[in-house]
């Protein structure tokens, strides 16, 4: 299973050009407002022609353009939530649901995961913005597509309903196996569902590759805006416990995590914001946070401003911490530097978990 | 003949036009729809040219179309033989006063229809091809559904045309009382005596009456589908 | 010098080349609006700026003499016309006599004439049937046209085989042959009458005696007009 | 005689078709929005009867128009000579036929521009309402452009229909020419003459291709208009 | 200033019934979708006309059911940001933006705001998700309302573009004095910007008030979700110091945040999310987080999950953590207990700063 993108167009004033390979699981596109995502999207899905190009999908060539072959929109199989719901305003919401299904199937799991189940026999005038979204996913996830592309899908949504339907998609991308173009500005939803990143840049792949690595590169933490900057370990599920928490291993010791489903054994993938991490030259007693992992710098990048972006190695595995530039100093953080990281249990969760 | 009640005579009259102007309507709009979605998605060279013979009904006078229509489909000419021939006769029937007022009637239809589908949002049809859904199911599920108030529009002033008609209509078919004598026919042939503008006059009330009801039922019927559509 | 004639459509070659020579010998232009009858007839009765008539049909003058809307003094009948029975097939002459069997002739097809209730020629062409005891007969298998040149071109194109129109529209059409020709004392005498609308200058007079001279009448008589009988 | 390309007399009755369609279109576009308007957003009692009197002059039979319209507004009407004494007179005057193809095009006017007013979406005009726009300028800024398309349709049908309108005109203003003799009327009266075949078919070619010269111009303007709101 | 509403009406399977008063600064309405905030904010821009109900923006009624009286949309002054762009499609960006302005004087400074100086020649067509969105907000600003309100606004914005406009919302609030009605999913937002919050849930008014109080009411954490909860601490600004940091008087002592804007004595508000604090016994030494403030336990709200919000108080002012279960009894801590609170410089900025 796997996308493969290489297109180019002229669009107004940008010059949009951008090839990545997108394996199984899901790529995420990110980049600022108008870096050209959704006309990457649209060129994947048939709506967009662009001047030059070839995609591929699944071994399928839907797009190329020098052997003037362009599938129809129609038969790509491509399942797409807009960026506006385009909901069909003369069909009543369960029409609209249905309208690409083989049957119904799968309806009522979907709508009761969507939080829709009792908007069926509404029109589209007749729902709210989140509503609309909402009803858009269900949509295109009924359609039985063999890729999901999806535009900034939970824009409109709460916090509450989009941590209803992020492991949902979790789910589609690991069980379904149904491959997933993922456009968003939130850091925290890519972080947890992105397998691969794309970052564009003014009609540009600036970078792509492992969403993990992406995310932990220091010199990329001004790409996601300094608060948004983490690493991403794997990890195994070690057991759960009593009192609501799991223990999961990673490289460098054992994290206790509020809850994460998910049975002994199983890998996961845990973000940590580079500011969630502290830093202490001593392992600090007496203290809430139940996390402590020893740790050494690897690096330090300086950006604009106050903060410093370090990069430590835990076990295995790399870890960012953002730390003021009075502190590096003060606890003379340089490369080599043995300390321990000290991360509180319940800033990794429940966003920033996701199945491996 | 001074009572305001129309006789026997003007009664089929008035049927009769209601007979050619319903299946005018109805035959011609699966021809209006599909010429107007030509015109409005179509991209070939001639569409102009199209366009133009789309118009040309309401270009040229009743009279002349009439008359080509009798040159065409008269049962001497060679498409009037062959039609015949499979069954299919205009000449002297009610059914070519059927196509007389379709012909003339669907410049009128095609713009309105035309008009609808191309006010509807494209990125709902692009929505619909990414669920699957081929050109043909495209159009019969999103974009006929929301230009039907067109359609609609379309239909009514086909309808009305129709039961106006009437210089195309004796010309093509002449004016047989019960089969092409419809009401404008009648009113018409009242026009023509010193002393008929009275029964005339009657067959133009009846004429209201008629539109009264037909532009009264096809508001309902749209204002019933505009609430269906906007929910 | 300038005069508004209002004539009878069927009189537009002769009447224009007539028209012309008068504006060329008087320098008065004379503009000629041609239409139906009726429909000039009605005008006049609500105050048209016409100043000569020249009507068709005696009923539609007597209308506006009633109405007092022409000088009496006047009128006159300028021209004659002749009934014929026409065929789009070429053949013998058909002697138009009581024993005449039309059915015959018409072998299932129809007989094309003007509106026989309101129009002047089709008005004729019954009253000539009937004189001939043919009228009964095919009153069925007629295909009664808006005004004789549409019954004319019903006969043209075939769509009716046979048709009763004037001698004058006849001679002009080569797609139709003339048969026969209604006996004379068939029908009510066929004549065009003229006469000054009321208030009209003298310059009407003046034409409407032109119209009546010897070089007008040839110009008719070349068209295929007769001579009106005299007044 | 033979030559195709027309004579003086008949490019006078080209213009005069041109100029009756061109002030007939534009005069009445004011009242076809106005009235388009009125019937898509307007919610008063006696709306439906509006409605059915727009469409009226569709229903009825183009000769009726022109009499009812005569009968109102000739001299001799008080309705007619009150507007003859403010200077407006229709009768017997090219601005008559504007008129009779005004009104006989203005259903179609109504109907396409109602049609795409009835399609804008109400929530571009909530939004210029909160930033301050009054419903009149609302009206001229955001649904008028949007619905620009519609009002070109609208405008195109009326002009088409002003090109071919004959029925209603010559009853109403007759047939003079320079005056009142349009196109449709010309080829009329040439058809209503013996051997008048060939003229009113060089004027049949002339009119299909002032259609054509017509339908092109606003389909280009169309499209140019389409481009700009698009983007 | 002020805006005083209180409206009812049937919506669909929804009864809307909603009061609150909202003083000068910025109100957020804040609740799941569906709950009803478009339609409120639609009643109060006259867009919606409730069955019954009052609507009264700085003494001018503008809906009086009662009475009959209505003020129509375009007399009640009320720039409106929907929550779909709307823009006038026939119309280049430049005359959209214009559409309700008075002059073009505030055009260039607002483009630039907005980053769509170079978008002004285009046809809205031709834009990205996130550019009509700004084009939507500019011209909502430059028609000269009396009052603002903003639908998700910020919704389809990446993070450096949404920390360009909050910084110029929270002058518009203050230095313009113009009302703001917010609706917002986005905690960090409203924490930085609300003066008052407004909790809607389905249709009704679940809590209304200051909002710094009800921010760090632990018993409401669970509406924020548990990652959003928090405290808004009232600070004043002490100095700037040459490293990038600026520092800031609390009720409880010093804290060192991320450069703010302001100049000396200005007065902050700065929103301290419970989920970045860490609670210590000891005061810790050698680590990298430069802000320790000692605090007395006040109250502990056990949620459900291994989590429990602990509410402190430090000097003046009451603060929230949130820390396991676990942890909270390894350390004892019961209402009385004293201790530290150790937050990182980091993780309150910039988005968790504004002016006061
Ligand atoms: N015209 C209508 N008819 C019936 N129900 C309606 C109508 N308009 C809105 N509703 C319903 O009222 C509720 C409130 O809608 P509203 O748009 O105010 O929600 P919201 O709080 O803005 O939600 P979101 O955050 O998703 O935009 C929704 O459940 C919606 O389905
Ligand atoms: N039809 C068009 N003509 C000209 N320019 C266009 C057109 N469509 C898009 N653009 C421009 O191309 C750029 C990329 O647009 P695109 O919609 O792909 O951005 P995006 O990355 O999805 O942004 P956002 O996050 O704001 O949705 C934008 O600057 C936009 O203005
Ligand atoms: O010239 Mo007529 O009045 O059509 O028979
Ligand atoms: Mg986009
Ligand atoms: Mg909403």
């Amino acid at each position: 299973m796997s996308l493969s993108v290489d297109i180019a167009t002229r669009l107004g004033a940008l010059d949009l050009a951008v090839a990545f390979d997108a394996p199984e699981g899901v790529t995420a596109l990110f980049g600022r407002s108008g870096a050209g995502k959704t006309s990457v999207v649209n060129a994947v899905a048939g709506l967009l022609h662009p001047d030059r190009g070839r995609v591929v999908l699944n071994g399928r060539v839907l797009l190329d353009r020098a052997k003037g072959l362009s599938v129809p929109v129609h038969r790509r199989r491509i399942g797409y939530v807009f960026q506006d719901a385009r909901l069909f305003p003369h069909l009543r919401v369960r029409a609209n649901l249905l309208y690409g299904a083989k049957d119904d199937a799968r309806l009522g799991p979907i709508c009761d995961l969507l939080g829709i189940a009792g908007l069926q026999e509404r029109r589209p005038g007749a729902l709210s913005g989140g509503e609309k979204a909402r009803v858009a996913i269900g949509r295109a996830l009924l359609s039985g597509p063999e890729l999901l592309v999806m535009d900034e899908p939970l824009a409109a949504l709460d916090q509450d309903r989009r941590q209803d339907i992020l492991p949902y998609l979790e789910r589609l991308r690991d069980e379904a196996g149904l491959p997933i173009l993922y456009v968003s500005h939130a850091v925290e939803e890519i972080a947890r569902l992105a397998t691969t990143l794309v970052l564009i840049e003014e009609g540009r792949v600036l970078r792509s590759g492992p969403a993990a690595a992406l995310l932990s590169a220091p010199d990329l933490a001004p790409v996601f805006g300094p608060r948004m900057a983490g690493a991403v370990l794997p990890g195994r599920i070690v057991a759960h416990h009593a009192d609501g928490l799991t223990e999961v291993a990673v490289s460098a010791g054992r994290l206790f995590l509020p809850a994460v489903a998910g049975a002994g054994g199983q890998p996961l993938r845990i973000r940590i914001a580079a500011q969630d991490v502290m830093i202490a030259l001593d392992r600090p007693e007496r203290v809430s946070a139940l996390n402590i992992l020893p740790a050494t710098v690897t690096a330090l990048h300086q950006g604009q401003g106050p903060g410093v972006m370090v990069q430590l190695s835990a076990g295995e595995d790399l870890l960012l911490a953002r730390v003021t530039r009075r502190s590096a100093e003060a606890l003379g953080l340089v490369p080599g530097r043995a300390c321990h990281v000290v991360l509180k249990s319940v800033a990794v969760a429940p966003g920033g978990v996701g199945q491996g | 003949m001074t009572t305001v009640w129309p006789g026997p005579e003007e009664w089929a009259a008035v049927l009769l036009s209601l007979k050619v102007a319903f299946w005018a309507t109805l035959v011609s709009l699966p021809f209006g729809i599909g010429m107007a979605l030509l015109l409005a998605r179509g991209r070939f060279p001639g569409l102009g040219l199209l366009n133009v013979a789309v118009h040309l009904p309401l270009v040229l006078p009743p009279v002349v179309v009439g008359y080509l229509l009798l040159l065409a489909l008269s049962p001497a000419a060679p498409l009037g033989s062959a039609l015949a021939s499979v069954g299919v006769v205009f000449a002297f029937r009610w059914t070519g006063a059927a196509l007389a007022a379709a012909v003339m009637g669907f410049p009128l239809m095609v713009r309105a229809i035309r008009l609808a589908i191309e006010a509807v949002d494209p990125g709902l049809e692009q929505a619909a091809a990414t669920l699957g859904a081929s050109r043909l199911r495209v159009f019969a599920t999103v974009t006929l559904p929301l230009a039907l108030p067109g359609v609609l529009a379309g239909a009514v002033l086909a309808f009305a045309k129709a039961m106006g008609e009437f210089g195309a209509t004796i010309t093509f078919v002449s004016n047989i009382p019960g089969e092409t004598r419809t009401l404008p026919s009648a009113i018409y042939a009242f026009l023509q005596q010193p002393g008929g503008d009275g029964a005339a006059l009657r067959l133009v009330v009846v004429s209201v009456a008629v539109a009264v009801l037909a532009v009264l039922a096809s508001e309902w019927l749209a204002r019933r589908m505009m609430r269906r559509a906007r929910g | 010098e300038r005069l508004l004639v209002f004539a009878a459509a069927s009189l537009a070659g002769p009447l224009d080349t007539v028209a012309k020579a008068y504006g060329e010998e008087t320098g008065t232009e004379v503009v000629v609006s041609y239409a139906g009858s009726s429909a000039l007839a009605r005008q006049i009765e609500q105050g048209a700026p016409a100043d000569v008539f020249l009507s068709a049909n005696q009923g539609w003058m007597d209308h506006l003499a009633a109405m007092g809307h022409i000088d009496n003094a006047t009128r006159a009948d300028l021209w004659g016309n002749e009934l014929v029975l026409v065929a789009s097939a070429p053949g013998p002459e058909v002697a138009l006599t009581p024993e005449t069997d039309l059915m015959a002739l018409l072998a299932g097809g129809r007989l094309a004439l003007a509106l026989p209730d309101a129009v002047p020629a089709g008005i004729y062409a019954r009253e000539a049937l009937t004189t001939l005891g043919l009228w009964d007969g095919v009153k069925e298998s007629l295909a009664p046209a808006d005004n004789v040149r549409s019954a004319l071109a019903l006969v043209a194109t075939g769509a009716a085989p046979w048709g009763v129109v004037y001698a004058t529209d006849a001679r002009a059409e080569p797609a139709v042959h003339v048969r026969g020709t209604f006996p004379a004392e068939s029908h009510p005498a066929i004549t065009y009458p003229g006469a000054v609308i009321q208030g009209a200058g003298p310059e009407a007079h003046a034409f409407l005696s032109y119209l009546s001279a010897a070089p007008s009448r040839e110009v008719f008589e070349a068209a295929g007009f007769r001579a009106a009988l005299a007044p």
